[in-house]
């Protein structure tokens, strides 16, 4: 029992961890590679060099930061993107931790997210990061609305909070489908969470790396695992919301997981790579007045959908 | 756990934060102590729900009620502070008590 | 790597982004190896200091057309571009075997202020915000906040010139409120830049329109790079360096325009603000005044240009937006006109009344204009002031053209090399 | 069981962050002051970063509180929601008005631009 | 979660562990210098307490703790930020008056409010294992309780709009300071901070917002 419920869920989550955290690098790379950056070199091995660089390369630090949070929170962010891979349904009963709210529990994730990148900046006392810092809170206030309203939306239909109830009530047809507003929202959700591409606010370029600017060395590769496996734990969470989790036909439930997360990896990348990056203040009134109220209209579509 | 060391748990929070609220200059870190109060209130509010209110909805209920108090307190006591602080510059507790003329 | 650029180094910036073994990055600290590419004035000597001492252990430095100094052994200098990007790589590989000893610091190793033992807790400072606590003093509130009138503290602090967001060699004196740009004082002129052979030849004979006018779209085409790297659009970016670096009379830009209107880069991105005043546009000259309706355009005078129908494009509010949107007009103007001066073999027929792609070239050489900055960029959020200067073209224009080094300075590149090359 | 192997993964991810930080990190010396220097392109700092960091969107953080605080109520609505069908349905409209109001007043006030 | 009413050794040692953190941090929040170590110490606290009401099979409360309190507290890091001097606590300060009275005050309610824990008889009702928590709130909430929930909304929706006057710079009626503030740029050099200086401009701004 002690290895049914407790190795095993734990297991799994860390290789999930692992392999998606490279999975992420290696799709980065050919995504990035087929819009013309120019590469060389094999693609597979190609992020392995860069960790062993980043573990030779000394950890910098500035005059007086705080110690304590600084080191902490590349840690957190990365234990969060566990929690958020431990909550995520592989099939029916392939689930690391099947609490009755999880639903809940993945938006406590984003907003404590919110908390670990702000202290990742504040903590360096450099200028460039702690601009950076405040810019994400700024992000990370605003999606957080958007998110909830879409889960709502998908546990209307289930009649819970719970991921493997929601995916089990995607049976007869997918979320995708019946609430077609639900996936568009949650996927800049996605891009906020991990601060990618347009919503890259927090590591900006005219910050010059913003919260990631003064960190160098093994830090900075635990912060860009972090990055890459919550980007992952977000597609797992997108796919059980919106794609109907592990149902499909033919293939075993996980193996359907694994591919709608790759599918989801893909989408979200592309989208980091075509877009150009938000201003800051732009970015807080499109989430407020133009999002949020397309999040109102997903939930009343969910719930007319949930009721007929 | 049980219900005595639950309350107890209450208790030491409530009292924490009761210390807090005397005991601070600063606008910002007395409602520190108003929140950790409210911890404690809910704390014990569950505590109750759980052990002797045989799962009356009401004693969830209660709690949320907290919760949503301490919001609003939160978010009333900022707005002040950030109006206040446009007057004053200041940010302490005597210098609010000066500005009641 | 982190390019430092030096004069003229920004052509090396260039060809190393295209170059797939290396990575240039925005931060000192995610670099390994510093590029100190082109000469770099001895009055950035200590910046660059600062700068090289802000890469973490272990890291190397090449220098790139540039003397290095002195007292740094083991250094590695390079002249000839096409070999830069191998030898920045071997650079980082023997730094990674162990094979090469990391540059030493330069600086001295104590903090900005003495402080240790001072104050209650051998923290440095006293008080509530006396002292210098851990070296440095305490931010405090210094100015009026321009927007809200809640003032609080603000940040006084220098940047660049060896930061990537600016135009080479400029630095500045920068206040900051929150994230808005409370004062900005530029303290040193970027580098002049040098313009394409093409302009200086018609300065003394006729030249054909065609390459004058390609050799302007290139010109516009770089600084597009540069501004859509900072908006972060790689790709689109480095599809406009490409474009300027094959650039022909049968090239076109309708797909990066497309492209650009698609990804919402004139309404999404930082590029608000930044309004110039008709008499701001004036000095300026050039594109950017007008995009602020200016209606002046030497080419105008040119009967050459006048054969081929030529009438200048303006837009109307001299923002950043309408300054990228003439930036992408003039370009597509450019290649049209060098198309049909190519057709019909059209030639100037001025030699004293040039328009260079950075303003009119009368008596004078177009002049710096990054005074201009002060009075424009306070007030705006810090990308937004970011988004305006690389949308300014404000550095002077060197007395000579592109590749003749006869100016004593050049720019200085930091660069890492890339982490994930061949093995 | 399900918290507790919650628990676990927490420990063991936030041990590895640390660990992979640390352990590399006991071998390094600590950094020369000119390196900790923060990074401004060359330029010089005259305080430290840490400040009374004047933020421009307060407002809406304040308004995103009390949203937050009606979110509360709608995750346990939203499991009886098809049980109670229509009742549920009109309380979703309230709530839904009430959020719109709250959003469009705080648009027209400016809550969302930079103050 | 219901099975852990059945009080395992294993509830017990996480309760004790989780107490101990809540008081522990609840302590720092008091004794820190840094502004935001202080938030997020009391973030700590509340985490602490969320965990035990999940173990209490509060399941919804609990994890709502989690994304309320992270987000409260985020803002509270940064309005403390904000508005207190040497917010990151670089010169280790004491910001506390009457201390012996707050610390008598503190001691005096814990001990009486622990009699009372202590001596009180409570019924001893636990929750019906079947009990699904969020259900049943769910139904009070659409039924008996549907006033208060109502209005709760209402009272938010004040509570909106209040922030929002108070707190906003420029509203329908012009900027709250309109005419104390400098005219700009060009007197940018003026020292500010002198509440001697503006004190007449400020009040005229406090009126603004009680109109």
């Amino acid at each position: 029992m002690i290895v049914e419920e407790l190795v095993l869920p734990v297991l799994m989550v860390f290789f999930m961890l692992a392999a998606g955290a490279y999975t992420v690098a290696v799709l980065d790379r050919v995504i990035a590679g087929a819009l013309g950056t120019p590469q060389t070199g094999s693609v597979w091995i190609a992020p392995l060099a860069r960790g062993a660089w980043l573990m030779t390369q000394h950890a910098n630090a500035t005059e007086a930061p705080d110690w304590r949070a600084w080191r902490l929170a590349p840690a957190l962010y990365l234990s969060l993107a566990a929690i958020g891979l431990a909550v995520v349904p592989w099939s029916g009963s392939l689930v690391a931790t099947d609490l009755v709210t999880s639903v809940v529990l993945w938006g406590s994730v984003e907003a404590l997210a919110t908390v670990v990148i702000f202290l990742h900046g504040w903590s360096a006392n450099a200028l460039f990061a702690l601009i950076g810092g405040y810019r994400y809170v700024a992000l990370g206030l605003s999606y957080i609305l958007i998110s909830m309203f879409v889960l709502i939306g998908v546990a209307l239909p289930a009649e819970s909070l719970q991921f493997t109830q929601v995916v089990a009530s995607q049976e007869e047809l997918w979320n995708v489908i019946r609430q077609p507003l639900g996936l568009p929202l949650f996927l800049i959700v996605g891009l906020g969470m991990t601060f990618w591409g347009p919503l890259n606010l927090a590591d900006s370029a005219d910050l010059a790396g913003g919260t990631a600017a003064e960190i160098s060395g093994p830090p900075r590769l635990v912060w860009d695992v972090a990055r890459a496996a919550m980007l992952v734990a977000f597609s797992g969470v997108a796919t059980s919301a919106f794609l109907g989790g592990w149902l499909g036909p033919w293939l075993p439930g996980p193996l359907w997981v694994a591919i709608k997360m790759l599918a989801v990896l893909l989408v979200l990348l592309l989208l980091g790579r075509l877009l150009p990056r938000l201003a800051p203040e732009r970015c807080v009134t499109l989430m407020w007045v133009i999002l949020l109220p397309l999040s109102f209209i997903d939930l009343v579509w969910a719930g007319v959908g949930a009721l007929l | 756990m049980t219900l005595t060391t639950l309350l107890l748990l209450a208790a030491a929070l409530i009292g924490i934060g009761i210390y807090g609220a005397l005991s601070q200059q600063s606008f910002v870190m007395l409602m520190m102590g108003l929140e950790l109060i409210l911890n404690g209130v809910m704390l014990a509010a569950v505590a109750f729900w759980a052990f002797s209110g045989a799962g009356a909805p009401e004693g969830q209920l209660l709690t949320i009620i907290v919760m949503a108090v301490m919001a609003i307190e939160m978010t009333m006591g900022f707005a002040l502070v950030v109006a206040v602080f446009r007057g004053k510059q200041a940010d302490t507790t005597e210098s609010l008590t000066e500005l009641k003329h | 790597m982190f390019p430092v650029l030096g004069v003229q180094g920004d052509k090396a910036l260039r060809h190393l982004t295209l170059s797939p073994d290396i990575e240039l990055v925005d931060s000192p600290r995610h670099a390994s190896v510093l590029l100190v590419a082109g000469e770099i004035p001895a009055d950035r000597f200590e910046p660059l200091r600062r700068v090289h001492d802000q890469l973490p252990y272990p890291f190397t430095t090449l220098w790139f057309r540039c003397e290095p100094w002195p007292h740094l052994e083991n250094v590695t200098r390079i002249d000839d571009l096409d070999v830069l990007p191998a030898a920045l790589v071997t650079a980082y590989h023997e730094l990674m075997e162990g094979r090469r000893e990391s540059s030493p610091r330069i600086l001295l190793d104590k903090p900005p202020n003495p402080w240790e033992g001072a104050g209650d807790f051998g923290q440095g400072g006293e008080g509530m915000m006396g002292g210098v606590p851990y070296g440095r003093p305490m931010a405090m509130n210094m100015e009026d906040d321009i927007r809200d009138g809640l003032t609080l503290d603000s940040l006084t602090f220098r940047l660049g010139p060896f930061f990537f967001a600016f135009p080479p060699g400029m630095a500045a004196e920068i206040t900051l409120q929150g994230d808005l740009v409370q004062t900005w004082k530029t303290q040193r002129a970027p580098y002049p830049q040098s313009l394409d052979p093409v302009f200086f030849a018609a300065r003394k004979r006729l030249v054909p329109i065609a390459a004058l006018e390609l050799a302007r779209a290139r010109h516009h085409l770089y600084r597009l790079f540069h501004a859509l790297h900072l908006a972060g659009l790689e790709s689109a970016s480095l599809s406009a360096l490409r474009l300027a670096n094959n650039l022909s009379t049968t090239s076109t830009l309708d797909g990066l325009r497309r492209y650009l209107s698609r990804s919402g880069f004139f309404r999404l991105a930082a590029i608000k603000g930044g309004e110039l005043g008709p008499e701001q546009a004036r000095r300026i000259g050039g594109p950017a005044a007008r995009a602020a309706g200016l209606d002046e355009d030497l080419r105008s005078d040119d009967a050459g240009y006048r054969r081929l129908g030529f009438s200048p494009v303006c837009q109307a509010s001299g923002d950043t937006r309408a300054r990228w949107r003439q930036v992408l007009a003039e370009i597509d103007q450019s290649l049209q006109l060098a198309r049909q001066a190519e057709r019909d073999d059209v030639s100037t027929s001025e030699v004293d009344r040039i328009e260079t792609p950075r303003g009119p070239w009368l008596e004078k050489r177009p002049e710096d204009a990054s005074a201009l900055l002060d009075e424009i960029l306070p007030g705006q959020e810090w990308g937004d002031a970011l988004a305006t200067i690389a949308s300014l073209d404000v550095a002077a224009v060197a007395e000579a053209p592109l590749d003749t080094q006869t100016t004593g300075e050049s720019p200085i590149t930091e660069l890492s090399d890339d982490e994930g090359g061949p093995a | 069981m399900a918290l507790m192997t919650l628990f676990v993964i927490l420990i063991f991810s936030l041990g590895a962050g640390i660990l992979m930080q640390c352990l590399p990190m006991r071998r390094q010396t600590k950094p020369p002051w000119s390196q900790r220097a923060p990074f401004l392109g060359g330029g010089t700092p005259d305080s430290h970063a840490w400040s009374r960091y004047h933020i421009r969107y307060y407002p809406m953080t304040l308004l995103l509180i009390a949203f937050e605080m009606e979110m509360m109520f709608m995750y346990p609505w939203a499991v009886v929601f098809v049980e109670k069908g229509m009742k549920a349905m009109m309380e979703m409209g309230m709530f839904l008005a009430i959020l719109s109001v709250g959003i469009v007043y705080a648009w027209r006030e400016g809550v969302f631009k930079w103050q | 979660m219901i099975e852990s009413m059945s009080h395992g050794i294993g509830v017990d040692i996480a309760f004790l562990l989780l107490a101990t953190l809540a008081v522990v941090t609840a302590w720092r929040v008091f004794r820190t210098d840094s502004m935001v170590r202080a938030s997020f110490f009391l973030l700590v606290s509340f985490i602490a307490v969320g965990v035990i009401m999940i173990l209490l099979a509060a399941e919804y409360l609990g994890v709502a703790m989690f994304f309320m309190m992270a987000v409260e507290m985020t803002v509270m890091a940064l309005f403390m930020v904000m508005f207190m001097m040497n917010p990151a606590g670089l010169n280790p300060m004491n910001m506390v008056h009457q201390e012996r009275i707050s610390i008598g005050a503190g001691v005096v309610s814990f001990l009486v409010l622990s009699v009372m824990a202590l001596l009180a008889v409570f019924p001893d009702r636990p929750v019906s294992a079947g009990l699904d928590p969020v259900r049943s709130l769910g139904n009070e909430m659409l039924g008996d309780s549907m006033l208060i929930f109502e209005s709760a909304g209402l009272v938010l929706l004040t509570t909106m709009i209040g922030v929002v006057v108070l707190s906003s710079h420029r509203g329908r009626y012009g900027a709250a300071t309109e005419g104390s503030l400098p005219p700009g740029l060009e007197s940018g050099g003026d020292p500010a901070g002198k509440p001697e200086e503006d004190e007449d401009d400020e009040d005229g701004g406090h009126h603004h917002h009680h109109h």
